[in-house]
């Protein structure tokens, strides 16, 4: 279990002015060994300094971070168990190296005793369980490789390592449609084995295709979490609403949603503390105890 | 800019250019001075600005080499009345720029300043005693011991400050004030200066018109501070330089394309002014055993420094290293016997006899307890020719077996090391021609070696035998030549047998000058045989009647 | 019609040899039509769409004719096509974020360029516009590195539009934002066209879902070749080509589950352009390919406003 | 001295690095390294360059092995001759061969180059990398020692040190040219290291269990090789120019030979008042055509690795 | 913004502070003690005298105080503008002989430095115009720029004044000439001006043609020139764009090549014998006048330290980008 409790990272911006910028701002949930947890929200609210929080690349300002109930701590053991892919394919390789490296520089850290016959087995297995065919892309050069290839490499190198955790930022945003599915339908296969996954996108319709629950961010905080079904299924929260509303989707209407007077969201000018609604649904609230729409 | 500052009611005028000072009055020089012109203190006599003494502050006698003889100056004679009183008489009619005569008083007050403590002549009180005035004209000096040979150095050598303006003056102020509104007796006054120069303006009224008939030619004296040889060459073709006192490679060439003269109008075109020495460090090994100094002059190509370095601007020197001037005094049948000359198989051969092998094969020859010999031989940088020089010795000693490397400190850390004998070979020329050959040798052996060696003896050679000597030598009246010669013999047999010093090569007395605006320079074929610079203490030596000689070119 | 190509050829010219990315392209766009055009990358969206205002130094022209207004447009010919830039032919570049000279005030900036095209500055109209797209005047007077991603993008909006052209090419503006950013943008640019400052346009993105909601047609390339067109409603539900099924069978919905319905992509990848394979391009990819696929199919209209190269459509 | 001009592979800092990044699906397939090379050997730039500067180290290494005399600064001939059959530069004042000392003197300035570049280079990875790498306090730090450096004018630093020091040999002035003349070099890389450290393949380095060190050299550094290298190539030629005008002032090395020393002696003896031409004329080409051929081959470099440069 | 001046002058603070520190270790840490220097020049053998002399000047230079008093008090004097006394030019302070040369240095540096700027820009943006133009300069610029700044002073001394005879080979004016403000010394002193000011700004200038012509290729390739040209601009707006901000950088890299220019400066002048600061500082060094050095030193790095202030601030006012962008902390 990975759990989060009120994680905070202010940045700094220079060392000897004291100014900072709070990215995450008290951020709670957890994710679950076998289970997708969606993280949502609009550009620079914070997502992908969560996820490098968890993967030890950001040190935690405050609050805890905590796996199995141990503090995060980067290093060899700990990424062995918990490992990150990230967004634009082209750039998680180094352009002048063959592809592959990135399964060298996992056996040289974690299996550095397996003999180099048993690796190349174990590699192309992994290879082929992202459905490449190893002959193809071996030995070649990133840009040699197309996107899609590039990004299933990188899920195929996760799973030379007896991973538990998985940080996945906008993996998908650089593909195009049909290797989109491809990669999202990978990711769900290995959930099924047990791996728990932070799914990070601002797509909401790829959110809920795989996520058991959600997360929606706004400016480093959490305005609305639980069962994906109920945040997307009956958003409580209008920034969800918006946020649901702006996602262009083929057939249905692209028009504003309703207005949401009820809540005072707007007028407090502050996302508030999280309330939970009905069981495995949390939205944050300004006005909370009095908030009407939340006591409906 | 402020250019300069202008002295003595010059307000105004010092800042019209050229117009101010005709060319055709004026004479330019360089030379001497380096840097830019520090004080016009005569007593200061390493650093005072070309000039200050001999152009403006005089002194009692000058010497005329070419004679060997002490010409009076401001005295109008002098002589020893006993065995330790010298008397002198002043001439009359000597005034001061200001107006004051001179008189006795102000020559016993410039005498009795080296008593005090941080003068740089106090030595001269270890064995003068007294100096008194007898009268207005006369003053007696007696002794406690009679140098004679030194006081005569001293009689050319020492200027006369006034004394009604100088006694006013803390000692810190006498020794190292600037004096930059000097009092002088001199023929010339101090006009202006900048930073790179001083200028001197003839007193009409000077005593020397009268009392010795003599004239100084130019009306202003302009010496530039020493500016790099290249820059001193193009100024020279220019035209816009009249004398230059440097070294100036290529020489030659231009005396031999009438762009320029020199005393000479072919090789050695130069007169010879000192004698420059290589000074080994007689403490170290192995420079404490004369059969490796020895060995060491033998392996140097004197004649390829001559030729190739100086171009034969200069000449080999002696083996007693003694100047032409004195080649009276050289004992010729004693340097026919223990001479040396470059001779590298002879070298070798005598570092063999005395034991210093190549034990280790590198082609060097190590000490006799085996260890390596590094010697370093260092010349102040930015002396090009001695740089080229100390190269070309270093080569030599490398074919006799020796190794030597050389290293170009500057100047003033050289000195510094120089003076405490941390240093292992230098090359110097510290004392120039003189009334005696005394110098030389007091150069040579002077005892006891202070912590300090600041002007003599630099290779802390000790010799108590030849220093007594060097003192009889000292006390031998001057015009005794035989009593000089019998001594200064003996000297030669253990200079030539120890070599505490190496003597190279004659320094010329560097002068060429441009006719453009000046003519009748002194050379060995017109009338004028002076000293063609005005160095300091040279001035004395000729350079001022140089001067009086001089014609304009129309 | 406003704009018609006809098989169009632009290659690039490579150390290996010619890229072909346009490889014989023909189409046509109405007045007031907006044009969808999507595909995957590498396609020759970009290709296309700077084919119709400036070639660049690597690109040749290898044949076919674009007549815009009836007239032929040069597109080989720099010089001549300047008179049809911006004033007929217009641009809102994929890299509008650095489009504008960041040493110049935006306003002085707009003037300049105007002047140098021989056109005053009508402030009031210039207001007008930059309200349209939600934008204060003031941001004339500020440099662009102090506007926000999306404020820039609008801006160029507005200055490529201010002639009034016949035609707007609207390359990627919108996949560097986020979702709402990309609405408004989106929003925007179907205003510009609604208030007539653009008669047509071109709109590039890979992105179906956002094109089906602006433009009016819908035009799908695969492999520097057409594959199909069709007005937006058509294509978004009844397509014919069997790329284009695939592609929106690959677009999950919001709310749709995994466990629900599992979605596929399309297995391999597109040619590459150096060396096209002769016949039908998507051939290797397709599920229905068979021997007649080897030659290539022609563009038929087999609906009104509905084209499509496919032997199996 | 002169003033480097920095690899125009990136103008400003804030330039971000175009060496790499996504290339197109279709590309053709070449690899990096063949691409560069296709356009290396056609590039007349690099070649013109390269070739004179190869020219003049093979002049340097292999000249003094066909001179009879193993010192360039023995008096073996006439003195002051003009260039002729025997002496194909002349001879000096003191009738030294110029030829000899020509092409000893490339020798070392070829050294100093070496050594001097090669030391700034290393410092300025060193601070350049950490800075732009570790950023935070550690930059901070660093920025500020290296605008420090910057702005003291290191000329005078170098007469100090010399003086101070005093040198002796070729080596000893290659080190303090190193030590002074990195800054511009090091805030260079660190912009450059700063535009690649938040590449994602850094992370990923970093998940794979690499140390920092580890990823600077083997993730960071071969990306920016080639602009490594032509930094190297200009540290070089500050090197000697820098090094020329030591000799020249008088604060060269004192044993041996080299341009700068020979322009200095040609200086100190009036070659140039008394018409020796062929004394000063020589050195000053040799470096003006070592450093100027290098800053050639530099910018063929920069249009062989930089896309947006090569001649279409 | 605040923020970006108080980080440069953070940065300005410290250098001084470094650059005096350094200073002030001149005289101390040097080999060769400048008092026994002083004291060998004097050649005094007496040991008493030798004694008497060394307390004197060890109390003139304040040596016999504790080091850190000195260094206070080296502080303090220069807050008084005092640099000490030169032993070179003994007694005189080190601030007048340097005041006196400081008005050739500067009429040599400013000018070379700024035209040098000016021309080089122009010609490179002229260069990225015109192939021709372009193969031309480039070349010439690269020759220009790898010559030695002394080898092209050589070289101009030798064709313009050795063979042509058109100006003099040395010094600040004629022999014949006393420096003063009027028109026979201007006129003279612009004369012998002439070579020195030519070596510096042709180096430099070869230096500032590359640097501008291949900003400007990149500022060509931009994306705001490739939008420009979309859009029917006329070349002549794109190159005006472009050429403004190539200069940009230019100006941030004159701040960078202050240093160098500066040492070019003082080479230049000890070949032409110029009567500036370079030749003071040799002078200094070749007579161990370590508080002229001192001096000198702390001189030139004030004025360099003024000078990228200037610029700095010329930047900011230019930039607009330096406005807003430099909160971000990457300098
Ligand atoms: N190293 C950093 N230093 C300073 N601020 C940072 C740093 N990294 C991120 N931030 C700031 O933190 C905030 C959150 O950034 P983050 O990258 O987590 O957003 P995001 O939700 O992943 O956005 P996107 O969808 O664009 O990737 C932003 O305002 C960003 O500017
Ligand atoms: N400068 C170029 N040199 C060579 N080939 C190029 C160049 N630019 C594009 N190409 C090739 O031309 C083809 C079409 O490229 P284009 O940029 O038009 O695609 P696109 O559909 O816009 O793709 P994306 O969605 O990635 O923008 C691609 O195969 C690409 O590799
Ligand atoms: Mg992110
Ligand atoms: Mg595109």
């Amino acid at each position: 279990m990975l759990t989060l409790d009120r994680v905070t990272k202010t940045f700094r911006t220079g060392t000897f002015s004291g100014q900072g910028v709070t990215a995450v701002d008290r951020v709670s949930f957890g994710i679950a060994p076998g289970e997708v947890v969606t993280l949502i929200g609009e550009s620079g609210s914070g997502k992908s300094t969560i996820g490098r929080m968890i993967l030890g690349l950001t040190q935690v300002s405050e609050g805890s971070l905590t796996l199995d109930g141990e503090p995060v701590r980067s290093g060899k053991e700990y990424h062995r168990r918990v490992q990150g892919v990230f967004q634009d394919p082209f750039s998680c390789f180094n352009p002048v190296f063959r592809a592959d490296r990135v399964f060298a520089m996992i056996k040289d850290a974690y299996h550095p005793q397996v003999p180099a016959a048993e690796w190349r087995t174990r590699v192309e297995k992994a290879v082929r369980d992202v459905r490449l065919d190893p002959a193809q892309v071996l030995g070649k050069y990133p840009h040699q490789l197309s996107g899609g290839q590039l990004q299933r490499l990188l899920i195929a190198r996760t799973l030379l390592l007896d991973l538990e955790f998985l940080v996945a930022d906008e993996i998908t945003s650089m593909l195009d449609a049909s290797t989109r599915i491809d990669v999202l339908n990978l990711l769900g296969d290995l959930r099924e084995r047990g791996l728990g996954v932070l799914y990070i996108t601002h797509d909401l319709s790829l959110g809920t295709y795989l996520a058991e629950r959600t997360v929606v961010l706004r400016h480093g905080r959490v305005v609305e979490r639980g069962a994906t079904e109920k945040v997307f299924g009956d958003p409580q929260h209008p920034y969800t609403r918006r946020l649901l509303a702006a996602v262009p989707r083929l057939g249905a209407d692209w028009s504003d949603p309703e207005p949401v007077e009820v809540c005072l969201y707007h007028a407090s000018g502050a996302t508030g503390d999280l309330h939970e609604l009905e069981p495995d649904h949390h939205v944050a609230c300004a006005r909370l105890p009095e908030c009407g729409r939340t006591q409906q | 800019t402020s250019g300069g500052s202008s002295t003595d009611g010059d307000k105004g005028g010092g800042t019209s250019g050229g117009g101010a000072m005709p060319r055709n009055e004026t004479l330019y020089t360089t030379g001497t001075q380096w840097g830019p012109p520090a004080n016009y203190n005569p007593l200061r006599n390493w650093d005072h600005a070309t000039g200050t003494k001999g152009l403006a502050y005089e002194t009692l006698f000058h010497f005329d080499p070419n004679q060997g003889k002490l010409t009076p100056w401001l005295a109008e004679s002098g002589s020893w009345t006993g065995g330790k009183t010298y008397e002198m008489k002043l001439r009359s009619g000597i005034t001061w720029s200001d107006g004051k005569p001179m008189t006795a008083a102000d020559v016993v007050y410039s005498y009795e300043i080296g008593k005090i403590e941080a003068s740089s002549f106090h030595t001269l009180w270890d064995w003068l005693s007294k100096a008194e005035a007898v009268d207005d004209h006369t003053v007696r000096f007696t002794f406690k011991q009679a140098r004679y040979q030194e006081w005569d150095f001293t009689l050319y050598g020492q200027p006369i400050v006034p004394e009604h303006v100088w006694s006013k003056l803390s000692d810190e102020q006498v020794l190292n004030g600037v004096n930059d509104k000097p009092v002088v007796s001199g023929a010339y006054t101090l006009k202006s200066h900048s930073q790179d120069r001083v200028i001197w303006q003839r007193r009409d009224d000077w005593w020397g018109v009268k009392a010795l008939g003599m004239k100084p030619a130019p009306k202003y004296i302009v010496d530039i501070s020493n500016p790099s040889n290249e820059v001193v060459i193009g100024q020279l073709n220019q035209g816009q330089l009249d004398l230059s006192n440097n070294f100036l490679p290529g020489a030659a060439s231009m005396i031999k394309a009438h762009k320029a003269v020199s005393y000479y109008d072919q090789a050695p075109y130069m007169q010879s002014a000192n004698t420059a020495w290589l000074v080994p460090n007689t403490t170290k090994k192995p420079m404490d055993d004369p059969a490796f100094r020895k060995a060491l002059a033998y392996s140097v190509d004197v004649g390829k420094i001559v030729k190739g370095v100086y171009g034969d601007l200069v000449k080999p020197a002696d083996p007693t290293g003694l100047l032409p001037q004195w080649d009276k005094y050289i004992d010729t049948s004693l340097t026919a016997k223990e001479g040396f000359s470059f001779d590298t198989a002879a070298a070798k051969k005598m570092l063999a006899d005395a034991g210093y092998r190549d034990t280790d094969g590198d082609g060097y020859v190590e000490n006799k307890d085996g260890s390596a010999i590094k010697l370093k031989l260092q010349v102040p940088t930015g002396w090009t020719d001695w740089m080229e020089a100390a190269k070309v010795i270093a080569a030599g000693a490398k074919d006799a077996g020796i190794r030597i490397t050389t290293d170009f400190p500057d100047q003033n850390a050289l000195n510094d090391l120089r003076g405490k004998g941390d240093f292992d070979l230098v090359i110097n020329n510290e004392r120039q021609l003189s009334n005696t050959p005394w110098t030389y040798y007091e150069y040579m052996f002077q005892l006891p070696v202070q912590k300090q060696q600041n002007t003599v003896n630099f290779g802390r050679y000790e010799n108590k035998e030849a220093w007594d000597l060097v003192q009889q030598l000292g006390g031998v009246r001057t015009d005794d030549e035989a009593g000089m010669k019998a001594v200064i013999s003996k000297i030669q047999d253990i200079q030539l047998k120890e070599m505490p010093v190496i003597p190279l090569w004659y320094n010329g007395l560097w002068s060429q000058a441009t006719t453009g605006a000046w003519t009748n320079w002194p050379s060995d074929k017109g009338d004028s045989h002076y000293a063609p610079a005005l160095w300091r203490n040279w001035l004395e030596m000729g350079g001022f009647e140089m001067l009086t000689k001089l014609k304009p070119a129309k | 019609m406003t704009l018609t190509v006809n098989d169009l050829r632009v290659h690039y010219r490579t150390l290996r040899g010619e890229v072909r990315a346009l490889d014989g392209v023909s189409f046509g766009i109405a007045d007031g039509e907006i044009l969808g055009l999507v595909g995957e990358s590498g396609c020759g969206k970009t290709t296309l769409g700077k084919s119709l205002i400036r070639l660049d130094g690597r690109m040749r022209h290898a044949g076919g004719s674009i007549t815009l207004d009836g007239e032929d447009v040069p597109i080989a010919d720099d010089r001549a096509m300047n008179a049809f830039r911006f004033r007929r032919i217009s641009l809102v570049p994929q890299y509008s974020m650095s489009a504008m000279n960041p040493t110049r005030r935006i306003g002085r900036m707009i003037r300049e360029l105007l002047a140098a095209r021989g056109a005053e500055v009508d402030t009031p109209e210039l207001h007008r516009r930059l309200a349209l797209v939600g934008l204060e005047p003031d941001i004339l007077e500020r440099y662009p590195i102090e506007l926000s991603g999306g404020m820039k993008q609008r801006t160029v909006m507005v200055i490529s539009t201010l002639l009034d052209p016949s035609l707007l090419i609207a390359d990627e503006v919108t996949s560097a934002l986020d979702v709402s950013n990309q609405k408004a943008v989106a929003g925007a640019l179907v205003g510009l066209r609604d208030r007539g400052l653009v008669t047509s346009m071109v709109f590039i993105t890979h992105d179906l879902a956002l094109t089906s909601h602006i433009a009016d047609t819908i035009m799908v390339m695969y492999a520097g070749l057409l594959a199909e067109k069709a007005p937006a409603e058509v294509l978004t539900t009844r397509p014919r080509h069997p790329y284009t099924r695939r592609l929106l069978g690959a677009l999950p919905q919001v709310g749709v589950r995994r466990s629900e319905g599992r979605l596929t992509g399309i297995e391999g990848s597109p040619p590459s352009l150096l060396d096209p394979p002769t016949g039908c391009r998507f051939r290797d990819r397709c599920p229905l390919a068979d021997d007649q696929c080897a030659d290539r199919p022609p563009v038929v209209e087999v609906a009104p406003r509905h084209h499509v190269a496919c032997w199996k459509a | 001295m002169s003033t480097p001009p920095q690899p125009s592979g990136t103008p400003t800092p804030d330039t971000p690095d175009k060496t790499v990044g996504p290339s197109e699906a279709a590309a053709p397939a070449l690899t990096p390294g063949r691409e560069s090379l296709h356009y290396a050997v056609r590039n007349p730039k690099l070649l013109i360059g390269l070739a004179i500067v190869l020219i003049l180290l093979g002049t340097g290494v292999l000249g003094p092995l066909f001179l009879d005399s193993s010192d360039p600064n023995a008096y073996v001939g006439p003195q002051a001759a003009a260039p002729d059959g025997t002496y194909w530069l002349g001879t000096t004042t003191f009738g030294q061969d110029i030829y000899a000392q020509f092409v000893y003197g490339l020798r070392s300035t070829f050294l100093v180059g070496v050594i001097g570049g090669g030391i700034a280079a290393i410092v300025a990875m060193l601070v350049g990398f950490l800075a732009g790498y570790r950023g935070g306090i550690v930059d901070e730090i660093l920025t500020m020692l290296t605008n420090i450096v910057l702005v003291i004018p290191s000329l005078a630093v170098l007469l100090i040190a010399n003086a101070y020091l005093g040198v002796r040999s070729v080596g000893v002035q290659g080190l303090f040219i190193g030590l002074t003349s990195w800054p511009w070099a090091a805030r260079a890389i660190r912009a450059q290291t700063f535009s690649l450290r938040s590449r994602e393949f850094v992370d990923l380095a970093r998940l794979s269990g690499s140390r920092t060190w580890r990823i600077i050299f083997r993730e960071i550094a071969p990306n920016m090789s080639s602009y490594l290298f032509m930094t190297f190539i200009l540290l070089f030629g500050g090197s000697i120019l820098i090094a020329s005008s030591l000799d020249f002032i008088g604060l060269g090395p004192t044993e041996g030979v080299s341009l700068g020393l020979m322009l200095q002696s040609a200086q100190q003896w009036s070659a140039l008042q008394l018409g020796m031409w062929w004394w000063f004329v020589p050195p000053g080409i040799g470096i003006t055509a070592v450093v100027g051929a290098l800053y050639v081959a530099n910018v063929g470099l920069d249009e062989v690795f930089n896309p947006k440069l090569r001649e279409s | 913004m605040a923020r970006y001046f108080a980080r440069k002058l953070l940065v300005y603070a410290l250098t001084f502070v470094v650059a005096v520190t350094v200073n002030w270790m001149i005289p101390r840490f040097m080999p060769g003690d400048p008092v026994s220097a002083m004291i060998s020049r004097a050649r005094v053998s007496q040991p008493e005298a030798v004694d008497a002399m060394r307390a004197y000047y060890n109390n003139l230079f304040g040596f016999d105080q504790p080091v850190w008093q000195q260094y206070l008090h080296f502080w303090s004097s220069l807050v008084h503008g005092d640099f000490g006394l030169s032993i070179w030019v003994f007694p005189k302070p080190v601030s007048e002989v340097i005041l006196d040369a400081l008005p050739y240095t500067l009429a040599l540096m400013i000018p070379a430095i700024l035209l040098s700027w000016f021309a080089g820009n122009w010609l490179g943006a002229l260069a990225a115009r015109r192939k021709i133009l372009d193969n031309t300069v480039l070349p010439a610029g690269y020759v220009l720029t790898a010559m030695p700044y002394m080898w092209i002073a050589v070289i101009l001394a030798w064709l313009l004044s050795a063979k042509a005879g058109w100006f003099p080979v040395s010094g600040g004016y004629s022999l014949d000439i006393q420096p003063g403000m009027n028109a026979d010394f201007l006129l003279d002193a612009l004369h012998h001006w002439v070579l020195p000011f030519l070596s510096l700004f042709l180096v430099a200038l070869g230096g500032w043609a590359i640097g501008m012509r291949n900003m400007i290729i990149y500022e060509l390739e931009s994306d705001y020139s490739t939008y420009l040209a979309a859009l029917g601009a006329p070349h002549r707006l794109i190159r005006r764009y472009a050429f403004r901000n190539a200069v940009l950088p230019q100006i941030t890299g004159l701040a960078l090549q202050l240093g160098v220019l500066v040492a070019g400066a003082l080479v230049t002048e000890i070949v032409f014998n110029y009567p500036g600061l370079g030749n003071l500082i040799l002078a200094a060094i070749q007579n161990r006048d370590f508080f002229l050095l001192q001096g000198t030193f702390l001189f030139i790095v004030i004025g360099v330290l003024i000078a990228n202030f200037l610029i700095d601030l010329v930047y900011v006012v230019v930039d607009p980008r330096t406005r807003t962008g430099m909160a971000g902390g990457q300098s």
